[in-house]
């Protein structure tokens, strides 16, 4: 989960990394209220990077320009996304411009620190300048002086700099942290340093964890910006057809790429998540099938619906019969028109989108039941296209599109 | 092979929904399974495996533990691996999900310094067909042969064993070193023990998109291993910066857009093609490409 | 340095340890505003343990009964030591009382979780029940648990007292504590457990870097309970005479050793600070020098003052010229009577005890400088004795507290 | 013996009060004082000592590193003794006083697991007289010869070693283990090396109030050292529970009163004199002591 600037600064706040004295803005009028001495910065308070070149800071020297920068503000997009609050923040005058983070290398599994002397909007043409020091063992600090040294300072910006790591590094650790970057720092013409802009990414299997950022994953933009969220279809391409639902990061995905290859375009997709879960059972599963079923249903641009499960917790015939369920309540809506009020009726009249269903359970090819045969018989009578291989799924389900789009 | 049926396995979190499930699985397929450990469900007896509140109590009980398979939920797995470490468990196979990445530094700082073998987090573990399950492969997927598999996944792998058994290819080992973004046993170190492993003639090694897992694979095939690999790679049409499931599967958006376009399907096939490692369009293709690998090698000799 | 009860109870609060409600007594009339229900528990907040056995708890039923023991307690001194404040508890009945404690052993290195099913007033007399667990690594969870096994609990037990020692060794190791206790632990009847009395002991060294306690240390006693503080005399035997100006933690105490095997009776002692404190210079040891000559000549008591100081910071004469300014200065006051007012007068008077002087300075015997010479004249022309070894200095000190004790 | 004129020196701290002091002293006395290490300070050059900001730095510059001197403040010795460790340098000598004993517990850890020797904290360090300062021990108290001395405290044994060398009574070592609470290296592993030491005939044990560290030696000597060995104890009549100076020379008020009378003068005379040690009363009769020991040497060989 990402935070906005205005969260990551609170945070660095609390170990004592200096910001400039600043103000949240919910409306362009709290400018009114601002007790903070102009000249000031006004940022537009969004998850995407680059808002700087995008307009998303504008310098104001009195009230009506930042009332008029404000507005202005509120109504700018940044890659799509509108902010929701800005920060007004006292403008600084620095000299330098310096880069600090703290990151996890996933290859070398070990926090990294990241440092440069060339910060700032420009960091990107500095890549050369980049230092990076791995923290191998329990952190101490005198891996961040390595940082500071690497980065070429010297004297007191050696410690001043450190401590500021330092406190970066508390945070990255007891935070559960992916991610956390200032930049810039900025260094003023008495030595004095202030981080101007900050950014703070959490991870998201530690946030139940984290409680001091329960508040904030409300605030947050839903499921953008915390991908952690299961249980909701994910959308591919607007323009499509296909819905699939699947069991298994990597089956998900292979099942999306095989359709596409086939040209297939998948709207929507939902992955019912892996057996590696903790509390993951076949009831669980059961569940999360029937609820899938009925998301995906919802989807109107869903027209085909690849159900594709493969699993050591279900036996074929349980999935099944949960299918088949499923068809059946489906069916039984409208009951009859008297019982729908009119406003209802468009979005209650049957529509069940067409099936392709592709099972492969615990024991599969093992256990022919009586059961499983009478499901199969069931499902055929409900027109679902139940088929045994992959690729007969993703030919099947492609075909049916085709028959939609034209 | 480092496992075996000899291996004496523990269960963690053995009165937990999973562990509950696999324990009688895992022994029925034939695994030592001679003890379980859940605090507060010690003196027990499930399936007539021995449950006990400690590591330390199961050890003193039924002796010397080669290898444990952890169920406890994601924030109880860092303590206990190194419950288990600290009793002098030298193999290590995490199941549980969503492992918080600080929690696996820590842990793998430590399995570094006591030369502990950690397998996952999220991951369905190890099965040697017809011998032996250290986690939650489905077993009737597999039949014993010459075919190691290697995967970062759990359903998927479930899906080329299957593959391959129908297409009469039975497998020597399937190995899932786990979904999660920070993880133990890596590729390469998988890739080395099947290349010295008498009963595997060809390896599949299924990946997919985030981190760079594949492209050192492909690095450490070209450089040491002489054994046929076969390759696949899930995520060519994943949306980037979106979390599928896996951690571990997410391009990131690189921190400052920094270095070079690591962690896209399209950057793990070409590093893989450099290397010469043939790449499946699609999981049913992959049984052919082990067929074609076997039968060069036959001629070869 | 050590906390109260209810500031024990404070911080065990701030990790989820669960406390009884309860709120502080300052004086008798508070008990008038109490919110807590009857009955309650009125507790002595005094440094000294065993409290119970001498009055300090008293269980009352209702608000009359409450105020009467209230100033009952306020007026009862345990040890000598009266209570500025009471804590008022609900009383709590429970099942069984567990002993618990984290602290750190000398001489393994390494901190020990402590823990006993025979808690209560009564610990002692069930020694052969504490069990121990040593943390040899990083802290997990795991120590805990062996505790508890150890403590021979079982079932449900297992994970609720392991998670409160879990949170008393997080309070042992970021508060550096030297000592987390609670006894008892208390279990009800449902398996509840709740923390009935505690006691928290702070590392004095580490004080400064805490400064979350920071205002406890102004509501302590003063040094009893901080013995950090240096720089105040020491108290030693009320109806002594000699005082102690010494260098050092072994030689302070090996000169009050030589003085009480000679038979003489040592009032206070002052030791300047060894020779390895971070910040220590050969002007910051004069300096001291000089203060505690002012501060043990302050001290009616003392007739005889013994100054041995052994040190590589100083020179032999260096350390006589502070000594003969601090004489210099004590025979000019007072100056005239006329400048005196007649309540400073007895005061003011000069006052220099009996001095007894062994100085043993970097490159002693090496360098008998021009300087020392005249120094050491005006030393012995100041009535000042000074000596050579140390069995002479004990010798002449307690020969001349003789003369005084007649 | 382990330290020699040979070892290659660093002092942490250089530009310190006492590291200022004690640097040139140390340079002067004959120890081969290579660097010095101040962050802040680096590039300079402090009495023809190099400064450096990183013990990495110093030696890239100067080469390999042996000991470390650290005359840090407190909270900043746990970095700079990690530092050095990480750095290769296996041998610590902490002279800063009261470093909180977590810090030395995480120390002592590390310095465990990579086999460093830590001496201290608030140690007055290790001198060889006439050949090494590794410390504040002044050197002219000291004199060649054949006793050495180990000790808790600093100007104490300042005083004993020139009483020895007042006698005649020359010494092959000065080592204080040091003042706080949390010490590295202890009395039985330095009565191990000055038992193994060529130039040692007679040790002098010089213990306070506090702990069990005079306890342990007493045991160790009895079971293990046949050099002679001459205590004195410090602290008689010493305040219980209150801190005359040393935070490891205190009489704790025991937890619990449990357990027995450990840590008083008298427990520790108890010790040593069962363990057959003759245990001055006053310095001046440790000089008396020890000649009677090395005269009963001879008359033995």
């Amino acid at each position: 989960m990402d935070l906005l600037e205005y969260q990551a600064k609170e945070l660095f706040q609390t170990v004592g990394i200096p910001i400039p004295p600043s103000q949240r803005i919910e409306r362009p009028k709290d400018i009114k209220s601002l007790t903070i001495p102009y000249p000031i910065a006004l940022k537009s308070q969004v998850y995407i990077g680059g808002r700087g070149r995008m307009g998303g800071i504008r310098f104001v020297e009195n009230t009506i320009d930042a009332i008029a920068a404000a507005q202005s503000i509120f109504n700018l997009p940044i890659m799509g996304e509108y902010p929701k609050v800005l920060l007004a923040e006292a403008k600084y005058e620095v000299e330098q411009e310096f880069y600090l983070a703290v990151i996890l290398n996933r290859s070398i599994r070990r926090p990294v620190l990241l440092g440069s002397v060339k910060g700032g909007m420009n960091v990107q043409q500095h890549v050369d300048q980049m230092q990076h020091v791995v923290v191998e063992q329990d952190f101490s600090p005198y891996y961040a002086r390595r940082l500071t040294i690497k980065m070429g300072l010297s004297g007191d910006l050696i410690e001043a700099v450190s401590s500021i790591v330092e406190k970066m590094y508390h945070l990255f650790a007891t935070k559960d942290l992916d991610l956390v970057e200032i930049n810039p720092l900025g260094i003023s013409s008495d030595g004095k340093l202030i981080a101007l802009d900050g950014k703070v990414s959490v991870n998201d299997d530690a946030l139940p964890r984290q409680t001091a950022f329960a508040g904030l994953i409300g605030d947050s933009d839903g499921d953008e910006h915390n991908p952690q969220q299961t249980g909701c279809p994910i959308t591919l391409d607007p323009d499509g057809q296909i819905g699939i639902l699947c069991n298994g990061a990597g089956l998900t995905m292979t099942t999306i790429d095989l359709i596409c290859a086939a040209g297939g375009k998948p709207v929507s997709f939902l992955n019912l998540g892996s057996e590696t879960q903790a509390g993951v059972s076949a009831s669980l599963l059961k569940e999360r099938l029937a609820q899938g079923l009925e998301q995906l249903a919802q989807i109107k641009k869903v027209r085909v619906l690849l159900v594709h499960l493969v699993t050591g917790l279900l036996p074929d015939d349980e999935m099944a019969e949960v299918i088949a369920g499923f068809i059946r309540r489906r069916s039984r809506e409208p009951r009859g028109i008297s019982e729908i009020r009119p406003d209802t009726l468009i979005t209650h009249t049957v529509r069940i989108p067409q099936m392709v269903v592709r099972l492969v359970g615990r024991s599969h090819n093992l256990e022919n039941t009586g059961n499983e045969k009478a499901v199969n018989a069931y499902l055929a009578a409900a027109q679902v296209i139940v088929v045994e291989s992959l690729d007969d799924a993703v030919a099947q389900t492609v075909a049916q599109a085709r028959k939609w789009a034209k | 092979m480092i496992f075996s049926p000899h291996n004496r396995v523990l269960v963690q979190g053995i009165c937990e929904p999973l562990g509950a499930v696999y324990a009688p699985i895992m022994q029925a397929y034939g695994t030592d399974l001679v003890a379980g450990v859940s605090a507060g469900h010690g003196s027990s007896d499930f399936y007539g495996i021995p449950v006990f509140d400690l590591v330390d109590q199961a050890i003193d009980q039924v002796g010397a533990i080669d290898t444990t398979v952890i169920f406890v939920s994601p924030y109880a797995v860092l303590d206990a691996a190194l419950e288990a470490i600290a009793a002098g468990i030298h193999q290590v196979i995490i199941v549980t999900e969503g492992v918080p990445p600080l929690d696996m530094v820590r842990l793998l700082r430590q399995a570094e310094a006591t030369e502990t073998l950690v397998v996952g987090p999220n991951s369905a573990g190890i099965i040697i067909p017809g011998q032996l399950l250290l986690g939650v492969h489905p077993t009737s997927f597999y039949t014993p042969g010459p075919v190691g598999i290697i995967s970062r996944n759990g359903t998927l792998t479930y899906e080329v064993a299957m593959q391959l058994s129908q297409a009469g290819l039975g497998q020597s080992i399937g190995v899932c070193i786990g979904g999660d973004a920070i993880i133990g046993s890596s590729f390469p170190q998988w890739l080395q023990i099947l290349e010295e492993d008498e009963h595997t003639e060809a390896i599949v090694l299924i990946g997919e998109i985030g981190g760079d897992s594949e492209e050192a694979a492909a690095h450490y095939i070209a450089e040491a291993i002489d054994k046929p690999v076969v390759a696949y790679i899930a995520g060519k049409n994943a949306p980037k910066g979106r979390r599928i499931g896996h951690a571990g599967a997410i391009i990131d958006a690189q921190i400052l857009e920094l270095g070079p376009d690591t962690g896209t399907a399209a950057s793990k096939i070409n590093a893989l093609r450099r290397a010469r490692i043939p790449v499946a369009e699609r999981p049913s293709q992959i049984p052919t490409l082990v067929e074609k690998a076997l039968r060069k090698l036959v001629k070869q000799a």
